[in-house]
């Protein structure tokens, strides 16, 4: 990571390790999805499941700029950002499945990722629930003088809730280093963008508070990861708060009960083939930095963690009945 | 003179109710997240927007507060929104909107103006989604004056009620528990409005009387009949309506029984059983012949897994051996 | 009112009959609310009161352009509004007192004046809260193809407010009859402007949701009066919701508990010598529609209507105990 | 060895718990609406900003969903939060991040989370605020597992129950009667921490008891007084912590007494006193000489005119009804 860097123009110079490491963050999280989806109809995973196919690039280049103190608060689609945060595809897939060994302990679910180690904060079902607690995250990062960066990830959807407005003028107001991502998918389960919101460019919202904000192209890991990198330096130089819009598209339905009524086929085809894997890999072989044999390495060792992460869950465990009401409250010293 | 009957489902005995009240009256409009183009989160609507359009079947944005209080204004200003908040989980955002406007505005205008409001929310577990997806705030509404409350469990209530509150001068709030949605059976065809007040008797009983409503009904009937299996014979009451609830109801059923247990998916601390239950305490105390028992939901955020979500909700063993300790069984 | 017309710079070419009358209407206000707080001393008024003085031009320029089956929403600080939309003064008073004879039978008081005869739907005691209804109310104009407009009052504070956002998002991208009127007296209670929004230019939050706006003095009652005839004419024409800020001050406590410690006493003479009254008439004086006699009329006609008032209330009656319940519901034919 | 004793007010009591709090740990601060420069919308922190500056006395915008959200979150983050929502009528939107972050974090996160965070809050009626400032829902924030509520109505407590608020590891919510502000008297100097759980008996007695809390807690000692003078000795309940419910006190005195009246300013249907009723139901029926009374609201959003703000409410000749009633008397 730290042998990349951005040049004046916000782009990046990529080292080959660098750009393969990007490949298959992105590889993991696509391929993890994609078996959730068949392990959702085998009713290994139940619930809500919501895929991250399609944007992976957003969670995968903004998570290059973080460093391990920094905080991440995410939504009910957060597996993409989950792994590229760094954690384990075992103990996720686990979660997936309810299992103690899971995360979360297997009581949170595809929606409820938690992990203190690498300070995710969730994991959130309420649509705009996570960003005021991203804003108390950073302030309390401000009030205690660290130089940490709580990064805030949502979608476009979200922007309608008040909540989103309140955080982001508290963010602003009280200068508070918070990056918020805007995962803009133009759909809210059906709802398209135009009949969400009178005005369409999500960026231009945060001008209502003064915080900088720039709209990007949610496919390219490439200049996620710069613009990102940028964003991030000016919160820790102290600027307050900074906003990235990444247009992006999901590939697959909303959750697993969706008919896609509300969209074309043509549509969806049509964004698949600007994808971020088939871009960004089209543009190394391109460039030479993947030829065919490391793409087939890559792929077989994800795959070999996948089922690894597989095997785990299948052999991982139930919480005991007796400790339902466990952590309901702190236990403390009698 | 039976009606001709037709096999449904709740979810569609639902939907035929809104279509009427569309078909009926054109000051009807449904509103909320998903209900148009989607068709529903639990496809409740599904169909209704390519036969009705945009401006009646209206997708909203995700706002609840301000849809839900645009549903108030909409009623005040003369038509008849039926507002559906996905979910009682993110009703909370809409709370304020429905105490502090849609509850009181008739009362501290002076009786100057009528919320003629449906609010329709999904609610309730069973189906693994964890925490934040899975309440049953009902005793909540339930608590606030100048609402009615409806909790529909049967195929005619689905499809009648909605009618009736649409109906009604006031604001009238209705709960759909999504273990409902794919229960079918008979309907007639025919079937019309039901009355949005009183209790109803599911089952006569001498030896007990089993109170609850919504998605705890069946679970309730089908442990009346293990019970009957053992020769006790179990009333089965349904609320139905959980605000006015029907005392009359409730005591009649007590004086036959003298014991009674309440069933109902709340955490069971501030529940509405715990309201049920003091209420057969304050009219009924010298007819029983045992406290009453309540079964809820243990007082724990649902958490995912199977395993333990079906141990923090109600189940039918657990209403039998309720049933039993009333009855030193 | 209807010799009243604007000229393509929005300024109004005045008669004397109408510029007389709008000096009336910011009288009665002050006078009125100048009561109200000698009446709180003597606790014929209890409760919270919020009033109106310095604001009186917003709510008396607005009010000219709006006609009956158009819809008024306010906030608890809206006894400017009862009087300018034309509600009796005498029910409003009684209304303070608590008396059945108030406009709102005596339950509301200060902060819950409604009208169904001037379409007058609250005093709301939420900040935000009023805003939902009137985008409600619009809506039910649009779809039963009324040309009415609703007007929706509220301060800069509410902005803050998550509420304010979904409302003016739903009025935009529906295109409702809604005309937004934010009275930026720039304190919300005891705070500040600046310390409540990161984007102390108020009216360019409209521009988030594409809404037109503009800000404007709030003290120049003639102004507002010009600028909402426009600003109503749009909405008219179908053009949607439109925005106005008007930059005011309130020159008394926020309510009458309030020690103002947060404000300089030098800060409220400053404003109060650009006070609305003070303002308008010193203008008519110049521009020779006013003179001592003619001022002096005034007055005391509206000292004549406040003793009426006044009167009325004290005579007013309570409202039987035995219908306490009664408006929870409608009662119903049995 | 009796304390030095000092005259003060609840209001002050509450100033100096926090002023306390926030000397001695560097991690506590209060936010709030108008809680800095204004000095408190009820006073309760005047002075406390020029003390303590505006990072630690933290003013914040109109945004109770926002602010109460990010005091999750900085407690989350390491801090000792203490954040003021202005009334529990504002508080309904902020109810989302209660219970849906506040609550469940730690549960749903299988223990991984802590929050640590303090939330005050005005409530209650008596001063013609009425019908969207007058509400008593503690009975709804009761009903929430994950987090703890009290209600503090003496001086002691008002100082007291903060701090140790404060060292609860998990969300607490405390509830002041608006009421009480300035209720003065006498409280020791070095007035420490009480606990945070465990209800109190503020007056012994044998005839029946009388439970209560909060704002109806004066009124209620005030019937007992007026009982004793009629030769009734009726025991008084101070609840004080509302979630979670302390039985043992509860059941007791009704071993002792043999009869109850619940006294709360909720509105009767749904409340906190109907859990009060049905647990001693459960948990002490056979100890009962008559049914447990309850003395609530009036199912009415409050009117501003005193009288009718009084006819609405409890009062203190209501409940020597109200316990003659249960004593036949
Ligand atoms: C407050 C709230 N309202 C409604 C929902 C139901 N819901 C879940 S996801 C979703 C769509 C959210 O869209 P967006 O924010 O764009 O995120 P995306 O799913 O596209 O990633 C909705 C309506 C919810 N979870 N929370
Ligand atoms: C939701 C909510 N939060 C807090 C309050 C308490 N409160 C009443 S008025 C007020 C200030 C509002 O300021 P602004 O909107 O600028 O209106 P102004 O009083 O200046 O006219 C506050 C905080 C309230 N009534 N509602
Ligand atoms: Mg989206
Ligand atoms: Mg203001």
């Amino acid at each position: 990571m730290s042998d990349t860097h951005t040049s004046a123009g916000g782009k990046l110079h990529l080292n080959r390790d660098h750009a393969l490491h990007l490949l298959r963050e992105m590889l993991r999280i696509r391929r993890f999805e994609e078996r959730c989806a068949e392990l959702y109809t085998q009713e290994k995973i139940r619930g809500f499941l919501h895929l991250y196919v399609g944007e992976e690039a957003i969670a995968v280049g903004v998570m290059q700029c973080l460093a391990p103190e920094d905080a991440v608060v995410a939504t009910y689609r957060e597996h993409g950002h989950a792994l590229a945060r760094g954690i384990d595809m075992k103990t996720l897939m686990a979660e997936m499945y309810g299992k103690q060994e899971g995360v979360s302990r297997g009581r949170g679910g595809s929606m409820h990722v938690f992990d203190a180690a690498t300070r995710l904060y969730g994991g959130n079902a309420i649509v705009g629930g996570g960003l005021p607690l991203a804003v108390g995250l950073a302030l309390a990062d401000k009030m205690q003088g660290r130089a940490r960066v709580t990064s805030c990830f949502f979608g476009e959807g979200a922007v309608a809730e008040g909540a989103f407005h309140e955080s982001l003028n508290l963010a602003a107001l009280w200068r508070l280093p918070v990056l918020f991502i805007c995962e803009n998918n133009l759909y809210a389960m059906g709802t398209a963008l135009e009949r969400s919101e009178s005005e369409t460019e999500i960026f231009h919202k945060a001008a209502s508070y003064k915080v900088p904000a720039v709209s990007l192209d949610g496919m390219d890991v490439i200049a996620i990861e710069a613009t990102t990198r940028q964003a991030v330096a000016a919160i820790r130089a102290g600027e307050g708060p900074q906003f990235l819009e990444c247009r992006t598209y999901r590939f697959r339905a909303h959750s697993m009960f969706d008919a896609q009524l509300y969209r074309d086929k043509a549509e969806v085809e049509a964004w698949k083939r600007k994808g971020p894997l088939l871009r960004f890999r089209h543009w190394l072989e391109e460039t030479h930095m993947l030829d065919a044999a490391e793409a087939e390495r890559i792929e077989s060792e994800v795959e070999d963690e996948l089922a690894a992460a597989v095997a785990f869950a299948e052999s991982g465990t139930w919480e005991p009945v007796e400790d339902l009401l466990r952590d309901v409250h702190t236990e403390q010293p009698a | 003179m039976s009606a001709e009957m037709i096999q449904t489902s709740y979810r569609e005995a639902l939907r035929e109710g809104i279509r009427d009240a569309l078909k009926r009256d054109a000051r009807v409009f449904l509103m909320g997240e998903d209900v148009g183009r989607y068709g529903g989160c639990y496809a409740v609507s599904k169909g209704l927007y390519d036969e009705f359009g945009p401006e009646r079947i209206r997708d909203t944005p995700l706002s609840e507060c301000g849809f839900t209080g645009a549903g108030i204004g909409a009623a005040m200003g003369g038509m008849r929104p039926i507002v559906e908040i996905m979910t009682v989980n993110f009703s909370l955002l809409a709370l304020d909107q429905i105490v502090n406007n849609a509850a009181t505005l008739r009362h501290m205008s002076g009786g100057q103006f009528n919320i003629p409001l449906v609010i329709r929310m999904a609610c309730g577990a069973g189906k693994q989604l964890a925490a934040q997806h899975s309440h049953s705030l009902e005793g909540w509404y339930a608590h606030i004056p100048g609402i009615k409350v409806l909790a529909p469990a049967t195929l005619e209530d689905a499809r009648g009620m909605l009618w009736t509150a649409l109906e009604d001068p006031d604001p009238v709030v209705i709960f759909e528990h999504v273990m409902l949605y794919n229960r079918t059976g008979q309907l007639a065809a025919d079937a019309g409005p039901v009355p949005i007040e009183g209790a109803a008797v599911r089952l006569e009983g001498t030896d007990l009387s089993l109170v609850t409503y919504g998605g705890c009904l069946f679970k309730t009937l089908e442990a009346a009949g293990q019970l009957a299996a053992e020769d006790i014979s179990a009333e089965v009451i349904d609320l139905r309506c959980l605000r006015p609830l029907d005392d009359a109801t409730l005591m009649t059923s007590v004086a036959k029984t003298h014991r009674a247990v309440i069933i109902s998916e709340e955490w069971r601390s501030g529940s509405l059983a715990a309201e049920v239950s003091a209420r057969i305490m304050e009219q009924a105390f010298w007819d029983l012949d045992a406290p009453v028992g309540r079964l809820c939901t243990a007082e724990v955020p649902i958490p995912y897994p199977k395993h333990l979500e079906d141990a923090a909700l109600p189940q039918v063993s657990a209403i039998v051996d309720a049933a039993k300790a009333v009855l030193n069984r």
